[in-house]
C-alpha cells in the first residue's frame, strides 16, 4: 500500500517521522564534521555537545512518534531529559580538563591542531 | 617528586581534621595574605605531593549534575533488578548500575567524602549479606525436606517466581553491587596513601607489616 | 584545649547536630581563661538583593542569637563573669553569593583580620551549603591563611544518628516523592507489584542519597514554582538551542570554516550549585558558547563565532536562570556588558591574560603568542610554580 | 531474518572490528582504555540487534561503567608512559603467529548455523531449548526466559558463580594487600 | 499493527527506514572514530567517544522503535546515565595530576 492511501493523521505522523529522522541525521553529520574539522579540542566540543544532542533529540523524537502512545515512549522523554542534562556537563568536564591541562585555545592564525 | 617529609604531613594533618595548628611550623611564616576575590595563586603553593594530598573536588557544575542525576540512576538501577522477571535485566544488572552510582559520586565529590558516606560496614555487608541470602533462600529447601534452592517449598504465595525474585534482589545485586565499589574503593585506596607515595620501596613497604607504617607517623 | 594564639576565636556556624556542643566547648575554654573573645558567625548563602530571603535572614540571625546565647549560659554556668569576655555575632558575606570553600575561608579570613582574631574554630559537622560532605577543602582553605584552624573536639554522631536526622527532613521527602514517581513512570502504575517494589526503591533511593543531592530543605512555597518556571524555560530554551544550530551548522559546513574562537569570561549574578550550573548547561547546550570552567561566580566560556558571543554577553540566558530560581522581578538586571562584568581573554583585544595560573600553579602564560609546539599539553601543568604574578583584579562584590 | 547481512549489521561489523584493532594496537595505554569504551558500545548495538537485551544490558552496564573506571584507577596508580607515536610497532612474526590463529578460529565461522536458523542445533533440540521456551512460564511463573534459566533451572550454579564474584573480591583484597575495609 | 510495520513506498515499512537510519548513525560513529584514534590530545578522544555514546542511545532508540522491542529503551536509558560516568572519569584522569580521586 502506497503512503497516500492512508488516512491523512497516519500520512502526517509517517511524514514527520521520515523528517525528525532526517532531522537528527543532518544535526549529528554537522556534528561529525565539527569534530573532524574543527582545529582544537574547545572547538570540537562545541559541536560534539550541541549538534549532537540536538541531533539525538530529533531522533529520540523519531521514535516516541513511531512508538505512539504507550508507556515506553515516556521512557523517549526520559532520555530525552537525561541526554540535556548529561551532555553539557560531560563537554564541560572535557574542556574543562583540557583547559586544566593547559591547552590554549587555537585562535585566528595559529597552527591546525 | 622530592618533598620534605614535615610539610606533608602538616597537610595530611589539616585534611585528617586533627587540625592542632599549632604544630605547624610554616604557618606563622607565611607572608599575610591579602583576600581576594579567587586569588588562588599567591597563595603559598603547593608541590605535587601536597596537592595530591588535597581533597580535589570536582567542578560545581559536575556536582551539581551529579546530584541530579545520581538519584534518577539509582531508582533506574533498582528497576532494572525487580524487573528482571518480565523484562530485561536482574540482579547482576541492577547490581552494577547501583555500583556505577557510587562511582559516579566518588568522582564528583571526592572518594575520602564518598567513603565516609558510603562506609565499609555497608560495602562489606552488601557483599556478605547477598551471599548469605542466596544461601538462605536455598537452605529453605533442604530444610524443609527437598533439594537446595527449591523454590517450591518456601513459605510465601508463587513461591517459585518470588523465591527467584528474592535471589535476584537480595542476594546476587547486593553481592556484585558490594563486590564492585568494594574493588573501586580498593583500588582507589592504591598504593600511594602512604608518605613519600609511589616509590618501589613504598610498594615493598605496603605488603609487609603494618606496624612499620604506623612508627612512621 | 592548647592556648590559642591570642585569645580570640571565630566560630562559624550553622544549624548542625553539634553545634550546641561545639559551643560548649568553646566557651568551656573560655571560661578556663584559654579564650577572651568569641565571634560567632554565621555566612550568608544569598544576596541582599534576592527576593524573599528575609525568612532565611531570621532563621540565621536566630540561629547567631542562640549560639550567643548557649555560651553566656555555660559561662554562667561555670562562674565565669562574661564581662570579661566577649561574645560577638554576626551575619556576613551577605553581598556576594558564596562558592566553595575556598570563598568561604577567605570572608572568614576578612572578618577575622578585622577582628583582631586568631584561630578559627569548626564545628566538625559544619559544611557550607553547596558542598555537602565536604569539610575537609574548607580546612584546607582555611590552612593556607594565618589563622590557625582547629575542629571542636566534639563526638559526631555516629553515621546512623546523622542519617535518621536527615530521613525526618523535607529533604526526605522530595527524594522519596521524586523516585517514587521516576519509578511508576518507568514500570506501571496500577501494578500492585510495581507499587511495593517501587515504596521499597524510593526507600533506598531516598535514605542513601537524600543527604547527598540536596543541599538545603526545599519548601513548599518556592520550589513548586521554581519547577513551574523552570518548565516555562525549557520550551524557549529548546527555541534558542534550535535558531543558534542552524546558525553554526551554517558556519562548521560552509567550505572556509570562518570560525573566530576566543575565550571570554563572565561574571554572572547567579547563586551556587543548581542555578549556576542550570546557566553553564544552557551556555554550552545553546551553540557557539562552551562552559569551560566554573570558578565561582567566573565562567570561562568558549565562543566560536563572534554572533554566539554577543549573545552570550547579552546576557539573556542569565536572566532566564534568574527568572528560574529567584522570581520575575529578581530577572531585571542589566546585561553583563553593561556591568562591565565581562571580558574577552584571547585575541588582539584581550582584555586579561588567560587564568592558567589560577587553575594549577603552573607557569604563566601569555594567551595568543604562545607558540603550542614547544610545549607538550601533558607537562604544563607539571611545571614548576612561578613567583606570585597576576591575580584578578576582582571587585569583590 | 534473512541470512544476508543488511546495512546496520555490516556498519556495526565494521565499528566494532575498527575498535577492536585500534584498542590491541594503541600505544597509550588511556587511548586504549578510551577506545575500548568505544568498542562497548558497538557491541552492545549489536547484541540488541541480535534481540539478546539482557546480554546488551550487562555489557552497558558492565562495560561502559564500571570496567572503563577500575582500568582507569588501575593505571592511574601504577604508572602511564606518554609516547609520541600513536599506535604500537607490530611485530611482523608475532602479527603472523596471531594472524594464522585468528584464521584458524575464523574457519568455524562457516559452519555455525546462522541467525534466528530454526534448523540450528539449539532450536532443534526439544529436550533442552525447546523445553525452556514453552515451559518456562508454567513452571517458574515469570516472563523473561533468560532469568528463569540462571535462577531457577540452573540456580545452583549461578550460586556457585556468585560465591565466585565474591571470592575473587576478597581475593583482590588479599592480593593488593591493602586494609582498606578494617 | 505499529506503525513500524506500516509499508510506505515500494514495499519498505518504516521500521526499514529506521533501520537505514540507525546504520547511518553507525556510519557517523564511524567518522568519529577517527577523532577517537588520532586524538591528538586525550581530551579529543574522550569527547569523541562521549559522542559516540550519544549516537549508541540513538541507534539503540531506533532499534527498539524499527522492532518494536520497546524493552530496547532500557538499554538505552542505562547507556544516557553511564556514558556521562565514562566521559567524567576519563577527563578527570586525563588531567596529568596524579591523585585524581
Amino acid at each position: 500500500m502506497a503512503l497516500g492511501s492512508l488516512d491523512p493523521v497516519t500520512t502526517a505522523r509517517v511524514v514527520l517521522i521520515l523528517a525528525l529522522l532526517a532531522g537528527a541525521l543532518f544535526f549529528t553529520f554537522v556534528s561529525m564534521v565539527g569534530v573532524i574539522r574543527l582545529p582544537d579540542v574547545y572547538a570540537r566540543a562545541h559541536t560534539a555537545s550541541q549538534a549532537d544532542t540536538l541531533g539525538a533529540g530529533f531522533g529520540l523524537a523519531a521514535v516516541a512518534l513511531t512508538l505512539g502512545w504507550q508507556g515506553a515512549s515516556v521512557k523517549t522523554a526520559i532520555l530525552l531529559f537525561f541526554i540535556f542534562v548529561t551532555n553539557p556537563t560531560a563537554a564541560h568536564a572535557v574542556a574543562r580538563a583540557a583547559f586544566e591541562d593547559g591547552n590554549v585555545p587555537w585562535t585566528e592564525g595559529d597552527e591546525r591542531r | 617528586m622530592s618533598d620534605t617529609p614535615g610539610a606533608g604531613s602538616d597537610v595530611d594533618d589539616a585534611a585528617a581534621g586533627s587540625g592542632d595548628a599549632s604544630d605547624a611550623p610554616d604557618v606563622s611564616d607565611r607572608p599575610p595574605i591579602e583576600p581576594t576575590y579567587s586569588g588562588h595563586d599567591d597563595r603559598p603553593h603547593l608541590s605535587q605531593i601536597q596537592r595530591q594530598q588535597t581533597p580535589y573536588t570536582e567542578s560545581q557544575v559536575i556536582m551539581s549534575t551529579v546530584k541530579v542525576v545520581a538519584p534518577f540512576a539509582l531508582t533506574f538501577g533498582l528497576f532494572v533488578t525487580f524487573h528482571g522477571a518480565d523484562s530485561p535485566g536482574g540482579g547482576f544488572q541492577g547490581g552494577a548500575i547501583a555500583a556505577a552510582v557510587v562511582l559516579m559520586i566518588a568522582f564528583a565529590f571526592g572518594i575520602d567524602a564518598t567513603r565516609e558516606w558510603f562506609t565499609n560496614v555497608v560495602v562489606v555487608g552488601l557483599a556478605v549479606g547477598g551471599v548469605l541470602v542466596f544461601g538462605g533462600i536455598g537452605l529453605v529447601g533442604l530444610v524443609d525436606g527437598g533439594t537446595f534452592l527449591e523454590y517450591a517449598r518456601l513459605p510465601i504465595p508463587h513461591p517459585v517466581k518470588y523465591g527467584m525474585e528474592g535471589v535476584e534482589i537480595l542476594g546476587i545485586a547486593p553481592i556484585v553491587a558490594g563486590v564492585l565499589v568494594g574493588l573501586f574503593f580498593l583500588l582507589a585506596a592504591g598504593f600511594d596513601d602512604r608518605d613519600g607515595a609511589g616509590t618501589e620501596t613504598e610498594i615493598a613497604d605496603a605488603t609487609t607489616d603494618d606496624a612499620t607504617t604506623e612508627d612512621d607517623r | 584545649m592548647a592556648p590559642v594564639a591570642n585569645g580570640r576565636v571565630v566560630v562559624p556556624i550553622e544549624d548542625t547536630a553539634t553545634l550546641r556542643a561545639t559551643v560548649a566547648h568553646v566557651a568551656a575554654a573560655a571560661a578556663d581563661g584559654d579564650v577572651s573573645a568569641i565571634h560567632f558567625v554565621y555566612l550568608a548563602s544569598w544576596r541582599d538583593d534576592d527576593p524573599r530571603i528575609d525568612d532565611r535572614r531570621t532563621t540565621a540571625q536566630d540561629l547567631l542569637a542562640d549560639a550567643a546565647d548557649w555560651a553566656r549560659y555555660d559561662l554562667e554556668d561555670a562562674d565565669v563573669s562574661e564581662n570579661g569576655i566577649e561574645i560577638e555575632t554576626a551575619l556576613i558575606a551577605e553581598d556576594v553569593y558564596l562558592f566553595g570553600p575556598r570563598q568561604y575561608a577567605e570572608r572568614l579570613h576578612t572578618y577575622a583580620d578585622e577582628h583582631g582574631i586568631g584561630t578559627v574554630v569548626l564545628d566538625p559537622e559544619y559544611t557550607p551549603v553547596g558542598n555537602t560532605t565536604l569539610l575537609q577543602p574548607m580546612e584546607f582553605e582555611l590552612a593556607s591563611t594565618p589563622l590557625s584552624v582547629r575542629e571542636a573536639p566534639v563526638d559526631r554522631p555516629s553515621r546512623r544518628e546523622r542519617l535518621v536526622s536527615e530521613i525526618t527532613g523535607p529533604r526526605f521527602a522530595t527524594v522519596f516523592g521524586g523516585s517514587l514517581a521516576f519509578y511508576l513512570v518507568l514500570g506501571d502504575p496500577t501494578y500492585p507489584f510495581d507499587l511495593v517494589t517501587g515504596v521499597a526503591t524510593a526507600l533506598v533511593v531516598a535514605i542513601s542519597l537524600s543527604q547527598v543531592s540536596l543541599d538545603h530543605d526545599p519548601t513548599l512555597r518556592e520550589s513548586p514554582l521554581r519547577l513551574v518556571r523552570g518548565l516555562i524555560y525549557v520550551p524557549s530554551l529548546l527555541l534558542e538551542i534550535l535558531k543558534s544550530n542552524v546558525v553554526v551548522a551554517r558556519v562548521i559546513l560552509s567550505p572556509s570554516l570562518p570560525i573566530d574562537p576566543t575565550m571570554t569570561r563572565m561574571r554572572v549574578l547567579v547563586g551556587s550549585g543548581l542555578p549556576v550550573t542550570t546557566l553553564a548547561n544552557s551556555i554550552t547546550l545553546t551553540p557557539g558558547t562552551l562552559t569551560v570552567r566554573a570558578r565561582d561566580a567566573d565562567l570561562y566560556v568558549h565562543t566560536l563565532i563572534p554572533w554566539a558571543r554577543e549573545g552570550l554577553f547579552d546576557g539573556g540566558l542569565e536572566r532566564w536562570t534568574r527568572f528560574v530560581f529567584y522570581g520575575r522581578e529578581a530577572a531585571r538586571l542589566p546585561t553583563p556588558r553593561e556591568r562591565d562584568d565581562c571580558a574577552v581573554l584571547q585575541g588582539p583585544d584581550a582584555d586579561e591574560p588567560m587564568p592558567f595560573a589560577a587553575t594549577d600553579g603552573g607557569p604563566e602564560l601569555d594567551t595568543h603568542h604562545e607558540s603550542d609546539e614547544d610545549r607538550a599539553p601533558d607537562t604544563a601543568a607539571e611545571a614548576a610554580p612561578t613567583a606570585p604574578g597576576h591575580h584578578e583584579d576582582g571587585d569583590r562584590r | 531474518m534473512s541470512a544476508t547481512v543488511t546495512a546496520i549489521e555490516a556498519a556495526l561489523f565494521v565499528f566494532v572490528i575498527a575498535t577492536a584493532v585500534v584498542t590491541a594496537l594503541a600505544r597509550d595505554v588511556l587511548s586504549s582504555i578510551i577506545v575500548f569504551g568505544a568498542y562497548s558500545l558497538g557491541m552492545a548495538a549489536l547484541y540488541t540487534f541480535y534481540r539478546a537485551p539482557d546480554v546488551a544490558l550487562t555489557e552497558a552496564a558492565i562495560s561502559a561503567g564500571v570496567t572503563t573506571v577500575l582500568l582507569l584507577l588501575t593505571i592511574a596508580k601504577t604508572s602511564r608512559m606518554n609516547h609520541e607515536a600513536v599506535f604500537e610497532r607490530v611485530d611482523p612474526t608475532a602479527a603472523l603467529a596471531v594472524g594464522g590463529l585468528c584464521v584458524v578460529l575464523l574457519a568455524t565461522v562457516t559452519q555455525m548455523p546462522t541467525v534466528g536458523d530454526p534448523t540450528a542445533p539449539v532450536y532443534a533440540n526439544p529436550d533442552v531449548t525447546g523445553y525452556y521456551l514453552e515451559n518456562t512460564y508454567a513452571d517458574t511463573g515469570v516472563g523473561n526466559t533468560v532469568m528463569a534459566v540462571l535462577a531457577s533451572y540452573r540456580g545452583f550454579d549461578t550460586f556457585g558463580e556468585a560465591v565466585v564474584v565474591f571470592g575473587a573480591g576478597i581475593a583482590t583484597m588479599l592480593v593488593l594487600h591493602r586494609e582498606v575495609f578494617s | 499493527m505499529s506503525i513500524a510495520d506500516l509499508a510506505i513506498a515500494g514495499g519498505y515499512t518504516v521500521g526499514d527506514v529506521l533501520l537505514v537510519g540507525a546504520a547511518g548513525f553507525v556510519v557517523l560513529a564511524l567518522g568519529m572514530l577517527y577523532r577517537a584514534v588520532v586524538g591528538p590530545t586525550m581530551q579529543d578522544r574522550v569527547l569523541a567517544v562521549n559522542v559516540l555514546g550519544t549516537n549508541t542511545v540513538v541507534i539503540l532508540a531506533l532499534l527498539g522503535a524499527a522492532l518494536d522491542e520497546p524493552t530496547f529503551l532500557d538499554i538505552a536509558i542505562v547507556y544516557a546515565l553511564l556514558n556521562f560516568l565514562m566521559a567524567i572519569a576519563v577527563s578527570k584522569f586525563t588531567v596529568e595530576r596524579g591523585g585524581v580521586l
